[in-house]
């Protein structure tokens, strides 16, 4: 499956590089005007010129991103075994979280506010809200997915429910864990940049809206930029945490 | 009161993204006025189109607001415990602007048109009442809802007018010498000179403690003052607390407002009762109100510094 | 309809019969399995099932271990089960060590006393040298032996083994039966096997229950009463080719 | 693993209810005014008084919904099956996607509307950007996710790629693609609808943002009702077509 | 370093050697399960592998199927190959029929004549009334006739059959051994079985290999020279005996 182990980086740096080419090339060509468009260039002056202040914004919506997000996994892997453990539970709660998805964030902000005020939690909430489901989903759909053969093992060895947790759905939801995982990172930022959009005085959502409200796109494509660049960070550092917690599965790829 | 040892925790919520409207709150609380009243002043950057409702529900003790919006809150099923408390700027300098190539010059223009809309309950009503009193046509007028869609962006394709503040959009404009149209809103119709920006307090804050209202409205004033006094160090202040903001834009509009702040007032912040009437009235005309507005809990002079 | 086995504590009963199942009747959907099967182990038995492909002998090791429900009839377990599915099921994730360890660990035995057993009993399966690997560097023989260590380390009571030995060479066959016979002598308990292997059947069983094609019905119980203290010379005993010949003919 | 299954509605129903029961009973005895936070019978009553107009938005949503939705998924196919067979454009354009989640849609609205204006379009568009990731990846990583051993089998059975693809990873991703069928049709009207709300003006969307600047909180919550009910059914009838498509996982479940 | 087999038309060459390892090595990380090993398989004749569990044979099928890469050595194979695993692979969401029907399905045979075909043929691998189950739904042996089965459906010139029967009961493997035979005189096809069973080695070969355990060599290389005409009679034959005698020496 691995074939290409050596490169593997390559081909999607290239990816990136070639879509960045191809759009300083269109906005130059065609003349786009940068406040329809800006270019590569000027975005990353932009933010090469606003380096500190970004910082300065980042700083504050990675605390809440990373603080929402370990809220969501310890709340994922409680909600999980107990879904996992009481079917009653489970059928009860689950649709309430799929309605807890289909409700547009922005239209109970004010509640939110309301709630738990203008400071860092609101936002911490929010990233839990919008994390904590593709992350409890994929473990209780792991735990669900295994196969009854392995389950009547566990059974016959007279194992309690705590152990065949932890030797068996565990281990088994792991490689759909770290699958939720990604995908909870891919929104972990840009949730965060939504909480502060509903209120606060620092963020790069603070810094985004500020910039777009002044026209200066260059500026809210550096913001952008820094919300990409930090989750693919954050989705690459789970990648390799996740190769080497499944390591038996990798090595068969190897193979 | 004012002095004391311990500072009042004060909390403001602006309408939007810190801009020139806001200038005299930065410049009070830069140059310690609020300080000098007693009050420990946090300004906070809500969501568009929250801030009433967080001051109704005590997240704010003031915030600033526009009077239709105070107009809906209050004649709402269940009526937001809020009051305006002053006007920001005297006239509404919002209006509807187009590109000079769309050929909008008179109101009879804007038929066959598209409007960008803001998504205000009112727009319909009022661009029908306009164009009706300018005997166009308004069924050939397309109203397409832009969102929070900036004016250039929308302007690029097929919408041809959008309603925009002349002190901010239009002096964006100018930078980028991008040539408007532009029609004044208050010039359209008496009914429409409706205040905008305005500040609004909360009723127990203004019940308990009417010190701290004229206390931070004495502090607010200087602010404003100091701003059509001193453009360019306002629009400074500004700056170091919104450096995201476009330099440029920000000098240019502070001086623009510098004049517009007061204009036609004696004393920053004043309302008339006609204005909020008139307006009012236009609404539950055209059905968009509930209830009528009660004019005389729905604004106050009292707490402007004398 | 959910019937499920009656478990006594071995202690609560004094009589010899450790496995019985009573008129029992099991059908998946349409097809009927069983309609109507009685058969018993005793203490300290070993008792071999044999009977052709599909003719439920798998299902008939779930009934006992009480892994699914039966139609009608009574099933008495007295004891402990420990059970070798057909399918090796070992965990992927896991190394040869930890799966075959992990009975231990379920009971909760000490991470020290699990690796001396381990380092004990992995040579005489022939997997000295593989507690690292994971199940998919295995061969597929050495996957059934470590699921059958696994089956052993339980120590329980009742030991049911399906084809535990199918996929291995005679050799190594022949190792395993000889081990197997010497673990149930230590530790006496009742060994229920079922196999494909007649002579396998004869060389390590008390009796042997010849089962039928579905609906399946005991065709014949055998009491194979020969040399019963030394088994290891039932090999060259002419008896069992007699045998042999004798149980061919039901099936 | 399905033992309930007579009463298998009847726990989330339960679920709902509860929670209802606990909105209602709450916002009457601590006297939340409404515009905070409206209680459930006011918003049904909304419900009922604005039905008309709620139908007539509704339709326009769920049309752009379905059309996004329709789209997302040929496109995943067709993607995916790319993605399958070019390990190189995989490794080229599976970070770009994860990008294209990353950025807030909100940020390049405007784009959006300059390039495809403010008819539906631009709502489908955010329909299929939001849709189109849970289940193109839901089908790379089914396809990932095969057992080498039957990919040996068909190499061995010398079957073409198209034929791997149409007996071996379709069928295999099947239940991988239905997960993430559920992850978009979650999102699938809520993304519509914050695509009604950067311009437009018929939709959920649109009467919704009204309703917010009129302070009619009942009418926005009678929105989200709607929302969210039409969410639920969507994946409702995912579910159900699910298992009919994957009955033999499901047989071996009922066992 | 990926070496593949080199693969002709069988129609290029007039030799009589389909299958030729020569000087092949082949290693797991640090273990080294070929060092140099050697071997041929004429056109049309049956050769059996023997070895203990864990010597290497299903590795050796790995590599003439050419699905795993060799470090060293040459390989070739002349012909078309067929190759039943160790494992039965069946696709769980596929029926019976689907199952066995696949490999025609894949060469684009008309539907009408596949249902055809496996209606002929399910009776003989005694799955009739099975077609329109599922995997889950059959015994262990089953699994295994409907895996051979699906092998024999693809008709390739050469068959790699790893443990085709090693969880059949005596009496239907017996058959399905003399229906292979069947098959092979027909068909006229070449045969490499993987077996532990040292009596079905014989029934079935022309030649057998005895592999050693790892690193693999070539023990010996037997010619089972007797009833080459009719298989069926060697059951019988003392010869038999003998010749088991002889390789169990060699294990
Ligand atoms: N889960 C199931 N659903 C439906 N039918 C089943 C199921 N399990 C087993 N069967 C059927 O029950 C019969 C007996 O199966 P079982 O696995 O007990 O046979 P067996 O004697 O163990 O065969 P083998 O020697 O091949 O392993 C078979 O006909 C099989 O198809
Ligand atoms: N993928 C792999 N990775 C590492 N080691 C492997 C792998 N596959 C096989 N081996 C090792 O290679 C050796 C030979 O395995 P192989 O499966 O060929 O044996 P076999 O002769 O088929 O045994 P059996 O009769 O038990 O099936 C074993 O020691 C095994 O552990
Ligand atoms: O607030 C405006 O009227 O644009
Ligand atoms: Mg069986
Ligand atoms: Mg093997």
């Amino acid at each position: 499956m691995k074939k290409y182990i050596n490169t593997d980086k390559l081909y999607p740096i290239a990816g990136i590089a070639l879509a960045l080419v191809l759009w300083q090339i269109i906005v130059q060509v065609r003349n786009v005007p940068g406040y329809i468009l800006p270019s590569p260039t000027r975005i990353a002056s932009a933010l090469v010129r606003d380096f500190e202040l970004i910082r300065y914004h980042s700083a504050r919506t990675l605390y809440a991103s990373f603080v929402g997000f370990g809220f969501s996994i310890v709340l994922a892997f409680i909600l999980a075994i107990i879904m996992d453990s009481f079917e009653i539970i489970k059928k009860a709660l689950y649709p309430l979280l799929v309605i807890s998805q289909t409700v547009p964030i922005i239209a109970i902000a004010p509640l939110l506010i309301i709630w738990f005020g203008f400071g860092t939690l609101p936002k911490i909430i929010i990233v839990v809200i919008v994390c904590f489901f593709p992350i409890v989903i994929s473990l209780v759909h792991g735990m669900e997915s295994i196969d009854e053969d392995y389950l009547r093992l566990f059974k016959t060895m007279k194992a309690t429910k705590l152990q065949v947790f932890y030797h068996l759905k565990l281990p088994f939801a792991l490689v759909h864990f770290f699958s939720g995982l990604k995908i909870a990172a891919t929104y972990m930022i840009m949730s965060a940049v939504i909480g502060e959009w509903l209120g606060g005085d620092r963020g790069i959502g603070v810094y985004m809206l500020r910039a777009k409200n002044a026209y200066a796109l260059d500026r809210v494509f550096a913001s952008i930029l820094i919300i990409v660049i930090m989750s693919i960070l954050i989705i690459y550092a789970i990648e390799i945490l996740g190769n080497r917690v499944l390591h038996w599965q990798t090595e068969r790829d190897e193979d | 009161g004012c002095g004391g040892e311990t500072e009042e925790k004060t909390t403001v919520i602006l309408d939007w993204t810190p801009n020139t409207n806001h200038t005299g709150l930065y410049v009070a609380l830069e140059n310690g006025y609020f300080e000098d009243e007693g009050l420990d002043v946090e300004i906070i950057q809500p969501m568009e189109g929250s801030s009433t409702t967080l001051v109704a529900t005590g997240q704010g003790d003031f915030g600033v607001t526009y009077q239709e919006d105070v107009t809906y809150a209050l004649t709402s099923e269940d009526p937001l415990p809020v009051t305006a408390i002053a006007t920001i700027i005297q006239n509404n300098t919002s209006g509807f602007a187009s590109r000079k190539t769309a050929n909008i010059e008179t109101v009879m223009d804007f038929e066959g048109k598209v409007y960008g809309g803001w998504g205000s309950p009112s727009e319909e009503a009022i661009l029908n009442a306009i164009m009706t009193n300018a005997g166009a046509e308004y069924e050939t007028l397309t109203n397409t809802n832009i969102g929070t869609d900036d004016f250039f962006a929308a302007t690029e394709k097929e919408i041809d007018l959008v309603w925009i503040f002349e002190g901010w959009t239009g002096i964006e404009a100018r930078l980028r010498g991008i040539e408007l149209n532009y029609m004044p809103i208050k010039d359209l119709d008496d009914a429409l000179n409706y205040y905008t920006p305005i500040l609004v307090a909360n009723n127990d804050t203004i019940k308990n403690n009417p010190e701290k209202v004229e206390a931070f409205l004495r502090a607010v004033e200087k602010g404003y003052l100091y701003s059509v006094e001193n453009p360019e160090e306002a629009a400074a202040i500004l700056l170091k607390y919104a450096p995201e903001l476009e330099e440029e834009l920000v000098v240019e509009s502070q001086k623009f407002l510098a004049d517009q702040y007061m204009m036609g007032a004696d004393q920053w912040g004043v309302m008339k009762a006609e204005v909020w009437k008139d307006y009012a009235d236009f609404l539950m005309d055209n059905g968009l109100l509930e209830k009528e507005l009660d004019v005389d809990n729905a604004f106050t002079n009292e707490f402007l510094p004398k | 309809m959910w019937i499920m086995p009656l478990r006594m504590n071995s202690s609560q009963s004094d009589s010899d019969t450790v496995i019985s199942l009573k008129h029992v009747g099991k059908s998946f959907g349409e097809m009927v399995v069983f309609e109507d099967i009685s058969l018993h182990v005793n203490r300290g038995e070993i008792v071999s099932i044999l009977g052709s492909s599909g003719s439920g002998k798998s299902t008939l090791f779930n009934i006992i271990a009480g892994l699914i429900p039966i139609d009608h009839g009574d099933v008495i377990v007295k004891g402990t089960v420990g059970y070798m599915q057909q399918k090796d099921l070992l965990l992927p994730w896991k190394t040869v060590s930890a799966n075959v360890g992990l009975p231990l660990k379920l009971k909760g035995v000490e991470k020290e006393d699990i690796k001396k057993r381990i380092e004990e009993y992995l040579p005489l399966v022939g997997l000295e040298g593989y507690e690292d690997k994971f199940p998919f560097q295995l061969s597929g023989g050495m996957r059934q032996r470590a699921s059958f260590l696994r089956t052993l380390m339980t120590s329980e009571e009742i030991f049911l083994l399906d084809e535990a030995f199918g996929s291995l060479d005679s050799i190594t066959r022949g190792q395993m039966q000889k081990w197997l016979l010497e673990m149930k002598r230590e530790l006496d308990n009742t060994v229920v096997f079922i196999t494909h292997d007649i002579d396998e059947a004869i060389l390590l069983s008390d009796r042997i229950y010849v089962i039928s094609k579905i609906p399946a019905e005991i065709k014949k119980e055998i009491d194979v009463d020969f040399h019963k203290d030394d088994k290891n010379k039932r090999l060259l005993s002419s008896k069992t080719l007699q045998l042999k010949q004798e149980i061919l003919r039901y099936l």
